[in-house]
């Protein structure tokens, strides 16, 4: 404290001391208030999932070298309510739709993509209810054909904070679906599809 | 004996240089990352993350999981990338990892990004290092000082001041 | 040229006395501990970062007023030194 | 020069610094010859950390990352060691120790210092070969001046007077 500079350094270094201190206060408060929300098991119903199939030839739809890539595109229901996920330190969610599938040619080969995501900033803005909406992204495998895969599809979310961890959590209930034929996809809009 | 006591006055020196980098690389010797901590520089995650926000990276999965924000690196160019893992393909048996990112604030996908005209990033050779932590708006005194000029006189002439003026 | 540097660095240097340094830094200690207490409770209870910040930030504001300037009450206690000989 | 640099006589760091360095000189004008042993192995030790160190920045700025990833490791243990070493070595074979010397007769002594907190008062510590022991404080303001330079002189008196007192000591 003997000089002007030495105080204004004193208080700084007690001042950034204290600001990570409260930084972790922050971060724990608001994780600890979203287990006790429930949080990590929000509800969500992914329902009337049709999926269709095309061909495409160009590199931005996976093709190389204009060999044919299937991609696979869907229309679907959506009823979720994250409203949970908001505290003082959510930025923002970030909830995607996901399917997971084993390879056909290589069966060894576990994928997960995404259909379809949404950035949410506000509370007000958690309850989704959203009826036949298509998915953002036109999908392909690494394999050319992704006709009879069965996808597992989870909602899936991440809270990007405003200071602290990313923190990532998934959705309680899955729903599974066959993709059809390419001929059935052509012939006739309508799909099988199994719930469980 | 005068070389003595000057050594010492340098040593001290010496020591703050050396502890800063030691801790960078120890930091980055445990995450497995060559660059543990990094500031944002594009607005291709907004509203998530804005230019001067500090992320803190690890790099020690072998896996990423879809939806994690990884940092890549494309050859030929310097400033890294950081966006969200969009879909992802590993096989059980082999350990390698194949990856499509996107930005959320983009429209499309990180293929027109990618070096070689490759589809996809692997999670060995590309990533440097997978979002864990965040801290707002802190980086922006780097930004600040790397692209105004006059911030960066303004900057060195405190820093020659404070070694003129302070007490070592 | 350094000549004149020592001069500036010597007008810039503000001190105050033992008694007063002792002081102020617990002073210090006291406004942002006692800050940033409140400031967490304060925006836990409001969920509100932007009032955490405000009064966080207030309390470093204070914290500064307090301790910065060498106030007369900060420099009365100085001491008596030794008599500077004329150097041959 | 003659004289030193002026000092902020308000800080107990400088006025630390500014004693610490004087001894030397002042036991040297009582013909008091200075042992290096303990700051030569500082130095050494303290050296060596900066040499590692440069070592890893070298490496760092001429090889990529996943190249010498096996080097850095090493070198890191070995920072990590050293200044386990260093820190050591200032805790329990230093102690505060700033001086050490032998008077011309070969009478061997040691010296340590230090500022309680906040308070202008240099307590120091006369420890002789042999076990006579002698704990005494200077007052900053004895010896300062103002201005902020040392009055050399005053502190050789001083110190004069020290030594006869611990001199007196072994005689009881």
């Amino acid at each position: 404290m003997f000089s002007l500079l030495q105080r204004f350094q004193t208080v700084s270094n007690q001042a950034v001391t204290y600001a990570c201190l409260i930084a972790a206060f922050i971060a724990l408060s608001s994780w600890l208030q979203l287990i006790q929300n429930d949080a990590f098991s929000v509800p969500a119903i992914v329902s009337n999932i049709k999926p269709t199939l095309n061909v495409r030839t160009s590199r931005y739809y996976g093709s190389q070298n204009g060999k044919p890539k299937q991609n696979s595109k869907l229309a679907f229901d959506l009823e979720a309510d994250l409203e949970r996920l908001f505290n003082w330190n959510t930025k923002q969610v970030f909830v995607y739709l996901t399917a997971e599938y084993n390879g056909s040619e290589r069966p060894e080969t576990k994928s997960e993509v995404t259909y379809w995501d949404k950035i949410i900033t506000k509370k007000s803005d958690a309850h989704l209810s959203l009826h036949d909406i298509k998915s953002k992204y036109s999908v392909w495998d690494l394999e050319d054909k992704l006709e009879g895969r069965e996808l597992t599809f989870k909602l899936k979310w991440n809270i990007q904070p405003r200071v602290g961890p990313l923190i990532y959590g998934e959705t309680v209930g899955n729903q599974t679906v066959i993709l059809p034929n390419m001929k059935q996809s052509q012939k006739k809009k309508k799909p099988k599809q199994n719930s469980t | 004996m005068n070389i003595r006591l000057e050594l010492s006055r340098f040593l001290k020196l010496c020591f703050v240089l050396s502890s800063a980098f030691m801790f960078w690389k120890g930091l980055s010797i445990v995450t497995n990352s060559h660059s543990p901590i990094v500031v944002v520089l594009s607005g291709s995650m907004e509203p998530a993350f804005q230019r001067g926000d500090v992320l803190f990276l690890w790099n020690r999965n072998e896996m990423s999981k879809i939806g994690d924000i990884v940092i890549y690196e494309v050859e030929g160019k310097s400033i890294p990338i950081v966006h969200r893992v969009l879909r992802e393909h590993h096989s059980e048996t082999k350990n390698k990892q194949l990856l499509l990112t996107k930005g959320d604030n983009n429209a499309g996908n990180d293929i027109p990004l990618y070096a070689n005209r490759k589809l996809y990033l692997q999670k060995d050779k590309d990533i440097v290092g997978t979002v864990k932590g965040y801290v707002p708006q802190l980086g922006y005194i780097t930004i600040w000082i790397s692209e105004n000029k006059y911030a960066k006189f303004a900057m060195m002439g405190l820093l020659g001041l404070s070694a003129l003026l302070g007490n070592d | 040229m350094s000549e004149i540097l020592e001069e500036i660095k010597h007008k810039l240097v503000f001190p105050i006395d033992f008694p007063s340094q002792r002081r102020t830094e617990r002073i210090q200690n006291v406004i942002l501990a006692m800050g940033s207490l409140l400031s967490c409770l304060v925006g836990f209870y409001m969920q509100s970062l932007t009032h955490l910040m405000v009064i966080y930030g207030l309390s470093i504001v204070i914290a500064l007023i307090v301790v910065l300037p060498a106030y007369p009450s900060y420099t009365r206690r100085k001491l008596e030194w030794a008599r500077s000989k004329i150097v041959t | 020069g003659s004289m030193s640099k002026a000092i902020n006589v308000y800080s107990i760091p400088e006025l630390q610094q500014t004693l610490d360095e004087a001894l030397p000189g002042t036991f040297a004008r009582l013909q008091y010859k200075r042992s290096f042993r303990l700051i030569d192995t500082k130095l050494a030790v303290g050296y060596s950390i900066a040499a590692v160190a440069a070592v890893s920045f070298l490496l760092d700025k001429k090889f990529q990352f996943s190249e010498v990833l096996g080097y850095q490791q090493l070198l890191l243990a070995a920072y990590a060691v050293l200044s386990l070493a260093f820190w050591y070595f200032t805790r329990y074979v230093e102690k505060g120790v700033t001086y050490e010397g032998t008077k011309p007769d070969g009478e061997k002594i040691t010296v340590k210092t230090r500022f309680a907190n906040n308070e202008p008062v240099y307590l120091v510590q006369f420890v002789k070969e042999g076990g006579a022991e002698l704990e005494t404080r200077l007052a900053a303001n004895k010896v300062f001046s103002e201005a902020g330079y040392l009055q050399t002189d005053l502190l050789f008196g001083w110190l004069k007077e020290q030594l006869e007192t611990l001199g007196r000591k072994k005689l009881q």
